[in-house]
C-alpha cells in the first residue's frame, strides 16, 4: 500500500465518519464537527491525489490552505450562530428537531 | 481590465473599511465602495461589448497554474443586474435601518456583509477556476447567513443555521467534486478542461457538483431553508438574497454543464434535472398559494422561479446541443434570471416598506396600500407582470424562448409546466395585489417618502424594459457563447 | 356619393310623411301634430295619379334603395293613400287629446312604411318598408292604454315579431337564390329545391300573419277594434294589404297553391260565422276582414288571371273596409236618430258593395276575380258572399245598437268621409274596370252577373232573419287564441351552468394542510441528509 | 412619416396615460385636457392615414425584440376599421367619462388606465406580427383590471378577480398556442401568411381550437363568458370600454386575424374547424340571450346581450364566406355603436335617476326623453329592426351562412332576433308606457353625458340608413373583405 493511496483511504474514511456524524446527530455543535471532519477527509484526499503522478504538485496544496481557511471562517460563523441559537432558544438544536430522540 | 479589478475589490475594500471604520466614516466608505462597484460594473459592461472579453490571469501565471478571471456576456450580464439590485437595496435600507430599535448589531452588520456579498457574487460571476468558484459560493454563503441572522431574532437563528447546514453540505459536496477532477486532469481551470480527456470519474464528479449546487440554489426538494430564512432577513437582505445569491450556484452550473462537461450530460440525467426544476415550479407555487405572509408568499415563489431555470437544461444540453433551439433556451433561461433578479429584488422592497409602514407583512394588514403609497404597489404590480410572465417584460420574452424551444424540441412537457407555473404564479400573487388594491384609511401612518417609494419601482420598470429593449441585452448575451443565438426558430 | 338617380317624386313620396312624422316631436309642433296628418299621404296620392315614371334609385340609402311602379303597385298605392288621406282626417278630432302627438308621430311611420310596400323594387327597402308598417302599428294599436288595447297590443307584437323574423328568413334565402336583392328576380329564382320551399313557407307565415290569413289571423280581432276608428280603419283597409301585396311580389305563380286556396276558403267562410258571435261592431268589421282577405289569398293561391286581379279586388276592400271602419266613429259621433239613421244606410250601402250586390264596386271586385277562377271556386267565391252579407247584416244590427258617446267635432264633415271613401269604393272599380279585366263595362249589366250578385244577397238576408231572432252566443273576440288558452307572459328560468370552480375556501384548507405536511417533512435534515446521496447516485448512474 | 405614424397613434394615447398617473386628483383641467386632446389628436391622424391608404401609403414599424421577437406595427384594411372605430368610441367615452367621474376620486388612476386600455387595443388592432398582437392582448388584460376594480370595494374586487380568473388561463392557453405554432413555421406576420403544411393536421386543429379559447374569452363565449356580467359593477365607462370600445372587440378581432390571416379560410375549411366555431358561436348566441331575459339588472341584461351579439361577429368570421365576412366584420362595428349607446343610457340612468333594475325604468321616458330615445334606437337596433344598424348584419350573416351552405345560421338569426325582441321590448315598454313612481327624481341635465350618447346613437342609425354608401361600415367591410380575404 503506498502512500497516496493510505491518504486517499484515510480520506475517504473521514468523509464516511463525518457524513454519519452529519446524519445522525441533532446537536448543532456536533453537526458543524461532522462538517469538519467532512471537509479535512476531502482535503487529505485531495493532498493525495496531487500526489498521483509522482511528483510534487504544488497546486494542491496550495489549494488546502486556502479550503482550510474557508473552513475556518465557515466553522467560526457556524459556532457563532449555534451559540446565539442556544441563547436564544435554550436548546442546541433546530425546533423541527426537537422531538427527535 | 481594471474594470473587472474594481468590481471585486471595491467592495472587498468596502466592506474592510465599514468594519474597521467607526460609525459614521465607515457609512461613507461603504457608500463610496457602492458607488464605485457600481460605476465598474457599468465600465466593465461597456467595455466588454466594445472591445471583447477582458481576461485576467492574476499576478500573470497562466493555467494551469495560476487563476483566470474572464468576463463575458453571461458574466457581465449578471454583474449589472447584480450592481442594479444592490445599489437599489442599499438606498431602501438606509431608509429602513435607520432609527431601527433593535440595536447596533444591524446597522453595523449590514453594509460590511452586502458588500462582502457583492464581492463573493462578482468574484463567482468572473471565475473561470473550480475552485475560485468553490471559494467564492463560500463566502458567499457565509455573507447571506449572516444577513439573515442579522436581526438576531429566534426564528432568524434557526432560520439562519438551517441555511448554513444546507449551504455547508452543498460547499463540501461541490468540493468532492472539484477534488475528483483534480484528481482526474490535473486541472481546474474552465478553459484547460474543455480540451480535457473524458475521465471516468467525470461522472461522479458532475454529480457531485450538481446536487451540491442543487442544495445551494434551493432547488426542490432542497428548497426548505429558503422561505424562512429569505422570510425572516430584513426586507433589503431578502432582496439581495432572493434576487441575486440562487443566482451564483446557478451560473455555476450552467458553465458546468454547457461548458466543461457537455460531453457527460446524458439526457436521462437532463430529464432528471429538469424534472426537480418542473417539481419545484409546482410545489413552490402551491405553497405560495397558501401562505398568509407577503414576505413567504415572495420566498415561496422564488422557489418556483428557481424552478423554471433547470427546465433549460434537456433543451439546451445533452443531445439538444446542437440543435437550433438549444440557443433560444440557454438565453431564454438566461434572461429569466436576470429580470426575476429585478422584478424579485423589487416586490422585497416594495414589500419592505409596506411593512415599515403596517409593522406587520401579515396579508390582512395590507389593505389602502395602493391608495397610500400607489409607487410601491405600481412596483409590485410591475414585478409580479415580470414574474407571472406576462408581456411586455423580460419575464415573457425568456418564457417565449424556452416555451419555443421546448416545443421545437418536442419536449412540450416543459412548456406546459411553464404555463401552469405562470398561472400558479398569477394565483399567488394576485392575493397581495387585491389586498393592497382594497380601500382602507391610512393617512394616520407615517408613510415613506416619494423618492424611497421609486426605489422599487424603478427596479421593476427595469425588469419590464429588460421586456421591450431586450436586443441589446441579447447580444450582449451572445458574447462568448459558442453557440449563438440566430434569429429564433 | 349620390343621393338619388331617376324621379324624385317616389323619394318624396315616402320621405314627405317621414318629415312629418320627425316633426310632430319636436316640442312647438305638439299641438298641430294630428293636423299634419292628412297632408302626410298627398305626394303619394299625385305619384298614384301621375303613375309611375322610372326607377328611382338611392344606391347609398340602406342595402340600394329602388322604387317604381307597375299598374298593380300604382292602384294599390293609391288606394292606400287616398284611404289614409281621409283617416288623416277622420283623425282631427283627436287633436289635443293625451298621447296625439306620439299617435302622429307613429301613424306617419306606418303610413311611410305602407306607401313603401307598395313601391319598393328591391328586398331590403321592402323589408325596411314592412317592418316599419308592422311594428310601428303596434303603436297605433296600443293607443288607448285600456286593459283591452293593451292585451291586443301583446298579441300582436308577439305574433308581429314572429312575422317578421319569418319574413326575414325567407327573404334572406330568396336574396341567396337568385344572388340579388331585385324582388322580381328572387320570384323567379324560387325554384324546387328544398330551401326554397322553405324560404316559400316562411314568407307565407310572414305575410300571412299581416294579411290575417287563418290560423295566423288570431291577432286582427284584437287589435283591429282596439285601435282607434281612423287607426282600425288604416289597419283593416290599408295595412293588411302590406301582407297580400307580399304574397303577390314574391310568391311564384301556383306556389302553395292548394293550400292557400284551403286556408283562403277556410278563412273566408270560418271567419264570417265566427263574427256571428262578437258584440263589438269593430270585431265584426274585423271578422269580416279576415274573411275577405281569405278571398283574396284564395284568389293568389288558384294563381293565373285570379292571381292578376287581385290588386283591383283589394282595392275596393280597402275603400269599403276604411268607410265601414269609420261609420262606426260616425255612428259613436252621432247626435240625432236622423245622423244615426243616415250612418245606418251609408254602412248598408257599403256593406251591400262588400258583399258583392249587383253593379256596386265589390260585384265587380268579386266578377274580376271570377274570371280567372275554376267552376268550384267561382261557386265558393259566391257561396263567400252568402257568408260576407250574413256578417255585414249583422254588422249593421250591432252598428245600430252603438250607443253615440263621442259627441265633438262637426258631425256633417264626420260622415263625408266614409261618404266619400264609399264613393271612392263604387266609382274606382267602374272606371278601372276594362284595364283590369279586359270587359266592357256592360259585361256587369248582363243579366247573369246581376243574378250572380244578387241570389247571395237575398240568401243571406234570409239567414240574417233567422240569425236576429235567435241569437249566436256571444264570445270575446280571439278565436282560436282562446281555445289555446290565455296568454300570459311567464319568466322563463334557465339553469346558470354550473360554476367553473370547485369549493374554493374548501380546496385552499386541503392545500394548506398538506403542504404544511410536507414542508415539515421535507425541513426535517434527516430527510435531506439521506437524498442528497441518494440523488448523487441516481444522478452519477444516469450519467454517461 | 409613413414609419411613424402608427407609432404616433400609439403614443396618443400612451402619453396621457404615462402623464396622468402622476397627476394629483386636483388638476382636474389638466387631466381632462390630456386625455380629450389624447382622443382628439388620435382620431385626427387616423383621418390623416385614412386618407393617405386610400391615395396608396402603407405603413409598417417594425421593433426587434429578441430574435424571434418581433413587435410589428402595420396598417390593413381590417386594422384601420377596427382602429377607427376604437378611436372614435374612445374620443365619445372620454367626454362621457369626464362628465360621469365629476369630482370623484381617484380619477388620475382611472384616467391612467383608461388611456393606458386604449393604447393597448390600438396596440391590437396595428399589430402585424401574432406576438405583438399577444403582447398588446395581454396589456389589455391587464390594464382592465384595476378600471373593472375601480370602486375597490369587496364586490368590484371580486369581479376583477373573476375576470383575471378568466382572462389570465385563457391567455396562458393562447400563449401555448401562439409558442406551438411558432415553433415549428418561426415567427408569423400577418403580411404574409405562414405555411403550414409542416403542421400535422391533428396538431393544427388543436392549435386552432387553443386559439380560439385564447381570444374567445375576451369574446366572451359560451363557456368563457362568466367574466362579462360580473364585470358590471365598474363604473358605466368602464362597461362602455368593456362592451363596445375594446375588451370584446379585441376578442373577436383576435378571432378574425386567427381565422384568416394566422390559418387562412382555405386551411380552416380543409381542417374543418369553421364548422364548430360557428356552432359554438350559435350557442353561445342563444345562450347569452336566453340568459339576458333572466335579469332583472339593466346593465346586467345588457351584458348578456353583449355576449350574444359579439357571437355575430365570430359566427361571420368562422362562416368565412362572402357575406358572412363582410356581416361578421360590419357587426364589428355596428356592435360597436349600438352597444356603448346602450351603455352609456344605462350610466345616464344610474347617475341621473338612481335607476339599476329593470322595474326603476317605469315611466323615464317622458322624464329623460333624449336618452330614452337613444336607449330605444339602441334596444331596437340590437333586435334587427331596420333602419338601425343590426339588420345589415342579419341580411348578411344569413346570406353568409346559405353560401357556406349552413341553412341552419338561420334559424339561429331567427330565434335570437325572436329572443332579443323578448328581452328588450319589455325595457322600451316600460320606458314609454309605465307610469313612474311619484317619488323618482330624474332629469338629464347633463350635456355631456347626453350628447356622446346621441352621437352614438345617431351614428347606428347612420350606418344601417346609408348601409350601401362606399363610407358606410358595411361598404368598409366589403371593401376588406374583397381585398384581404376573398380572391
Amino acid at each position: 500500500m503506498t502512500g497516496p493511496t493510505l491518504y486517499a483511504l484515510t480520506g475517504a474514511a473521514l468523509v464516511g465518519i463525518g457524513f454519519f456524524g452529519l446524519i445522525s446527530a441533532q446537536h448543532l455543535l456536533r453537526r458543524v464537527v461532522a462538517f469538519n471532519l467532512i471537509g479535512s477527509g476531502l482535503f487529505v484526499f485531495l493532498g493525495a491525489a496531487g500526489a498521483r503522478s509522482g511528483a510534487s504538485d504544488p497546486i494542491p496544496q496550495a489549494l488546502i490552505i486556502t479550503g482550510i481557511v474557508v473552513a475556518l471562517s465557515a466553522s467560526a460563523l457556524a459556532i457563532g450562530l449555534v451559540v446565539a441559537h442556544a441563547r436564544a432558544s435554550g436548546r442546541p438544536t433546530l425546533p423541527e428537531e426537537d422531538g427527535e430522540a | 481590465m481594471s474594470a473587472l479589478v474594481a468590481v471585486l475589490v471595491a467592495p472587498l475594500i468596502g466592506a474592510l473599511s465599514a468594519v474597521a471604520l467607526p460609525g459614521r466614516s465607515g457609512r461613507i466608505a461603504a457608500w463610496v465602495a457602492i458607488v464605485t462597484t457600481l460605476a465598474a460594473a457599468v465600465a466593465l459592461a461597456a467595455s466588454v461589448i466594445s472591445q471583447g472579453m477582458p481576461r485576467l490571469a492574476v499576478g500573470s501565471w497562466e493555467p494551469p497554474v495560476g487563476i483566470v478571471l474572464e468576463a463575458d456576456g453571461l458574466s457581465i450580464a449578471m454583474i449589472v443586474m447584480t450592481a442594479l439590485v444592490m445599489t437599489a437595496a442599499a438606498l431602501t435600507a438606509r431608509h429602513m435601518l435607520a432609527g431601527d430599535t433593535k440595536g447596533p448589531r444591524i446597522a453595523f452588520g449590514f453594509w460590511p456583509l452586502m458588500l462582502l456579498l457583492w464581492a463573493a457574487l462578482n468574484a463567482v460571476f468572473l471565475s473561470r477556476d473550480l475552485f475560485n468558484l468553490y471559494v467564492g459560493i463560500e463566502l458567499l454563503s457565509l455573507a447571506a447567513i449572516g444577513l439573515v441572522a442579522i436581526e438576531g431574532k429566534p426564528e432568524a437563528l434557526a432560520a439562519a443555521i438551517r441555511y448554513m447546514i444546507f449551504a455547508l453540505a452543498g460547499s463540501l459536496l461541490y468540493l468532492a467534486g472539484v477534488v475528483l477532477v483534480y484528481g482526474a486532469h490535473g486541472a481546474l481551470d474552465i478553459g484547460v478542461l474543455v480540451g480535457r480527456e473524458p475521465a471516468e470519474t467525470d461522472g461522479l464528479a458532475l454529480a457531485l457538483m450538481t446536487v451540491g449546487l442543487m442544495s445551494k440554489t434551493a432547488l426542490f426538494p432542497f428548497h426548505v431553508w429558503l422561505p424562512p430564512a429569505h422570510g425572516g432577513a430584513p426586507a433589503p437582505a431578502s432582496a439581495m438574497l432572493s434576487a441575486l445569491v440562487p443566482k451564483a450556484s446557478y451560473v455555476i452550473l450552467l458553465r458546468l454543464w454547457f461548458d466543461v462537461m457537455p460531453d457527460q450530460a446524458t439526457d436521462a440525467a437532463l430529464t432528471l434535472v429538469a424534472t426537480f426544476g418542473a417539481a419545484a415550479v409546482l410545489w413552490g407555487s402551491l405553497a405560495a398559494l397558501v401562505q398568509s405572509r407577503v414576505k413567504l408568499i415572495v420566498a415561496y415563489s422564488t422557489v418556483a422561479q428557481i424552478g423554471y431555470l433547470f427546465l433549460v437544461f434537456p433543451l439546451a444540453g445533452g443531445g439538444s446541443e446542437d440543435q437550433p433551439w438549444a440557443a433560444g433556451a440557454w438565453n431564454g433561461a438566461v434572461f429569466l434570471a436576470l429580470s426575476h433578479g429585478l422584478a424579485k429584488a423589487a416586490m422585497f422592497l416594495a414589500v419592505g416598506q409596506w411593512m415599515k409602514v403596517r409593522g406587520s407583512d401579515c396579508l390582512d394588514e395590507m389593505e389602502g396600500l395602493a391608495t397610500a403609497m400607489p409607487m410601491t404597489a405600481f412596483a409590485f404590480a410591475l414585478s409580479s407582470i415580470t414574474i407571472v410572465g406576462l408581456p411586455p417584460s423580460g419575464g415573457f420574452t425568456a418564457k417565449y424562448l424556452v416555451m419555443t424551444s421546448a416545443f421545437a424540441a418536442g419536449q412540450w412537457v416543459w412548456a406546459l409546466v411553464m404555463a401552469c407555473g405562470g398561472l400558479l404564479a398569477a394565483a399567488y400573487l394576485y392575493r397581495p395585489m387585491a389586498m393592497v388594491f382594497r380601500r382602507a384609511d391610512l393617512s394616520a401612518f407615517r408613510l415613506p417618502s416619494r423618492a424611497q417609494q421609486a426605489v422599487p419601482l424603478a427596479l421593476a420598470g427595469a425588469a419590464i424594459i429588460l421586456g421591450i429593449a431586450s436586443s441589446g441585452p441579447f447580444e450582449t448575451l451572445a458574447i462568448g457563447r459558442p453557440q449563438t443565438a440566430e434569429a429564433g426558430l | 356619393m349620390t343621393l338619388w338617380t331617376g324621379p324624385i317624386l317616389p323619394m318624396v313620396a315616402l320621405t314627405w310623411p317621414l318629415l312629418l312624422g320627425a316633426l310632430t316631436a319636436l316640442p312647438a309642433m305638439r299641438r298641430f301634430a294630428v293636423r299634419l296628418l292628412p297632408l302626410a299621404p298627398l305626394p303619394a296620392l299625385w305619384l298614384a295619379i301621375m303613375g309611375g315614371q322610372g326607377v328611382t334609385t338611392a344606391p347609398d340609402l340602406l342595402l340600394g334603395v329602388t322604387l317604381d311602379l307597375d299598374e298593380a303597385r300604382r292602384l294599390l298605392l293609391g288606394m292606400t293613400s287616398a284611404l289614409w288621406a281621409v283617416a288623416g282626417l277622420a283623425a282631427q278630432p283627436m287633436a289635443g287629446k293625451p298621447h296625439a302627438t306620439m299617435f302622429s308621430g307613429f301613424w306617419c311611420l306606418v303610413l311611410a312604411g305602407n306607401l313603401g310596400v307598395f313601391m319598393a323594387l328591391d328586398v331590403a327597402t321592402f323589408y325596411v318598408a314592412f317592418a316599419a308598417v308592422s311594428l310601428a302599428s303596434w303603436f297605433l294599436i296600443v293607443h288607448d292604454r285600456s286593459e283591452k288595447a293593451l292585451h291586443a297590443a301583446r298579441v300582436y307584437i308577439v305574433i308581429a315579431l314572429l312575422g317578421e323574423v319569418a319574413l326575414l328568413l325567407g327573404l334572406i334565402i330568396g336574396a341567396h337564390a337568385a344572388q340579388s336583392m331585385a324582388i322580381d328576380e328572387i320570384r323567379m329564382a324560387f325554384g324546387d329545391k328544398p330551401l326554397n320551399t322553405v324560404a316559400i313557407a316562411l314568407l307565407v307565415i310572414g305575410f300571412g300573419i299581416k294579411a290575417g290569413l287563418v290560423p295566423l289571423h288570431v291577432w286582427l280581432p284584437l287589435a283591429h277594434p282596439a285601435a282607434p276608428v281612423p287607426g282600425s280603419a288604416v289597419l283593416s283597409g290599408a295595412i293588411v294589404k302590406a301582407g297580400l301585396f307580399g304574397l303577390l311580389l314574391f310568391l311564384p305563380d301556383g306556389a302553395f297553391g292548394l293550400t292557400l286556396m284551403i286556408l283562403g276558403l277556410t278563412g273566408a267562410f270560418g271567419a264570417a260565422l265566427w263574427g256571428l258571435t262578437q258584440a263589438n261592431p269593430k270585431a265584426v268589421l274585423a271578422y269580416s276582414t279576415i274573411s275577405q282577405m281569405g278571398l283574396m289569398v284564395m284568389a293568389v293561391g288558384a294563381g293565373g288571371a285570379a292571381r292578376e286581379t287581385v290588386p283591383y279586388f283589394a282595392l275596393h276592400h280597402g275603400l269599403a273596409k276604411g268607410a265601414l271602419f269609420l261609420l262606426v266613429g260616425v255612428m259613436m259621433a252621432a247626435r240625432s236618430s236622423g245622423q244615426r239613421i243616415l250612418s245606418l244606410v251609408l254602412a248598408a250601402v257599403v256593406s251591400a258593395s262588400v258583399a258583392g250586390f249587383p253593379l256596386t264596386g265589390g260585384a265587380l271586385a268579386k266578377a274580376g276575380v271570377k274570371d280567372g277562377l275554376t267552376d268550384m271556386t267561382t261557386l265558393a267565391l259566391s257561396l263567400s258572399s252568402v257568408a260576407t252579407g250574413l256578417i255585414l247584416l249583422w254588422f249593421l244590427s250591432r252598428l245600430w245598437d252603438v250607443k253615440s258617446s263621442d259627441g265633438t267635432g262637426i258631425w256633417a264633415f264626420q260622415v263625408s268621409l266614409p261618404a266619400a271613401l264609399a264613393l271612392a269604393a263604387f266609382v274606382t272599380p267602374w272606371l278601372l274596370w276594362s284595364d283590369w279585366t279586359g270587359h266592357e263595362p256592360s259585361y256587369m249589366l248582363k243579366w247573369d252577373s246581376l243574378i250572380d250578385g244578387l241570389w247571395p244577397v237575398a240568401i243571406a238576408l234570409a239567414a240574417s232573419a233567422v240569425l236576429l231572432r235567435w241569437q249566436l252566443p256571444q264570445l270575446p273576440p280571439g278565436d282560436l287564441l282562446q281555445l289555446l288558452g290565455r296568454w300570459q307572459p311567464r319568466t322563463m328560468t334557465l339553469p346558470d351552468l354550473p360554476p367553473l370552480r370547485p369549493d374554493r375556501r374548501k380546496a385552499a384548507s386541503v392545500l394548506r394542510e398538506r403542504a404544511t405536511e410536507m414542508e415539515g417533512m421535507l425541513i426535517r435534515w434527516r430527510f435531506t441528509g439521506v437524498a442528497v446521496p441518494l440523488l448523487v447516485l441516481l444522478v452519477f448512474a444516469i450519467l454517461t | 412619416m409613413t414609419g411613424l405614424l402608427p407609432i404616433l397613434i400609439l403614443l396618443t394615447s400612451l402619453v396621457p396615460a404615462a402623464i396622468t398617473f402622476f397627476l394629483a386628483q386636483e388638476s382636474y383641467r389638466l387631466r381632462n385636457a390630456l386625455n380629450l386632446g389624447g382622443a382628439l389628436m388620435k382620431v385626427g391622424l387616423i383621418v390623416v392615414m385614412l386618407f393617405a391608404v386610400a391615395g396608396g401609403a402603407s405603413y409598417e414599424t417594425d421593433i426587434a425584440l429578441a430574435p424571434g421577437l418581433v413587435l410589428l406595427l402595420r396598417i390593413d384594411a381590417l386594422a384601420l376599421l377596427f382602429v377607427s372605430l376604437s378611436a372614435s368610441l374612445w374620443l365619445l367615452t372620454t367626454i362621457y367619462a369626464i362628465a360621469y367621474f365629476g369630482k370623484k376620486a381617484e380619477q388620475s388612476r382611472f384616467f391612467g388606465f383608461f388611456s393606458l386600455c386604449v393604447f393597448a387595443t390600438t396596440g391590437i388592432a396595428l399589430s402585424g406580427s401574432l406576438i405583438s398582437f399577444f403582447m398588446f392582448f395581454e396589456l389589455l388584460t391587464l390594464s382592465t383590471w384595476p378600471l373593472v376594480a375601480h370602486k375597490q370595494n369587496a364586490a368590484s374586487l371580486k369581479a376583477a378577480r373573476s375576470y383575471l380568473s378568466y382572462a389570465l388561463p385563457c391567455s396562458t392557453v393562447l400563449l401555448v398556442a401562439i409558442v406551438w405554432l411558432e415553433s415549428s413555421t418561426g415567427p408569423i406576420l400577418f403580411t404574409d401568411p405562414p405555411d403550414l403544411s409542416g403542421v400535422d393536421p391533428v396538431s393544427l386543429r388543436v392549435i386552432f381550437a387553443l386559439f380560439i379559447i385564447g381570444v374567445g374569452m375576451k369574446a366572451a363565449i359560451v363557456p368563457l363568458h362568466g367574466w362579462l356580467p360580473a364585470a358590471m359593477v365598474a363604473p358605466a365607462p368602464v362597461s362602455a370600454l368593456l362592451h363596445a370600445v375594446a375588451v370584446v372587440k379585441a376578442g373577436a378581432f383576435g378571432v378574425i386575424r386567427v381565422v384568416y390571416d394566422v390559418f387562412g379560410v382555405d386551411r380552416v375549411e380543409e381542417l374543418g374547424v369553421g364548422v364548430p366555431l360557428a356552432a359554438l358561436a350559435s350557442v353561445t348566441i342563444i345562450w347569452g340571450s336566453l340568459r339576458a331575459l333572466q335579469q332583472t339588472e339593466i346593465k346586467k341584461r345588457l351584458a348578456y346581450s353583449t355576449i350574444s351579439q359579439v357571437s355575430y361577429i365570430l359566427l361571420g368570421a368562422a362562416l368565412a364566406s362572402p357575406f358572412a365576412v363582410v356581416g361578421g366584420l360590419a357587426h364589428l362595428v355596428h356592435q360597436g355603436l349600438m352597444k356603448i349607446t346602450l351603455f352609456f343610457c344605462a350610466g345616464i340612468y344610474d347617475e341621473r335617476a338612481g335607476v339599476r333594475s329593470i322595474e326603476g325604468l317605469n315611466g323615464l321616458g317622458w322624464r329623460m326623453p333624449w336618452t330614452s330615445t337613444c336607449f330605444s334606437l339602441g334596444a331596437l337596433g340590437m333586435i334587427g329592426l331596420p333602419p338601425i344598424a343590426g339588420f345589415v348584419s342579419k341580411i348578411y350573416l344569413g346570406i353568409g351562412g346559405l353560401q357556406a351552405d349552413a341553412a341552419w345560421v338561420l334559424w339561429v338569426l331567427g330565434a335570437s332576433t325572436l329572443l332579443n325582441a323578448a328581452y328588450f321590448l319589455p325595457l322600451l315598454y316600460r320606458l314609454w308606457y309605465c307610469e313612474a313612481a311619484p317619488d323618482v327624481e330624474a332629469d338629464e341635465t347633463a350635456p355631456a353625458l347626453v350628447a356622446p350618447t346621441v352621437a352614438a346613437a345617431l351614428a347606428a342609425l347612420l350606418a344601417g340608413l346609408l348601409a350601401a354608401s362606399e363610407i358606410s361600415p358595411l361598404g368598409w367591410a366589403t371593401l376588406i373583405a374583397e381585398r384581404d380575404y376573398l380572391q
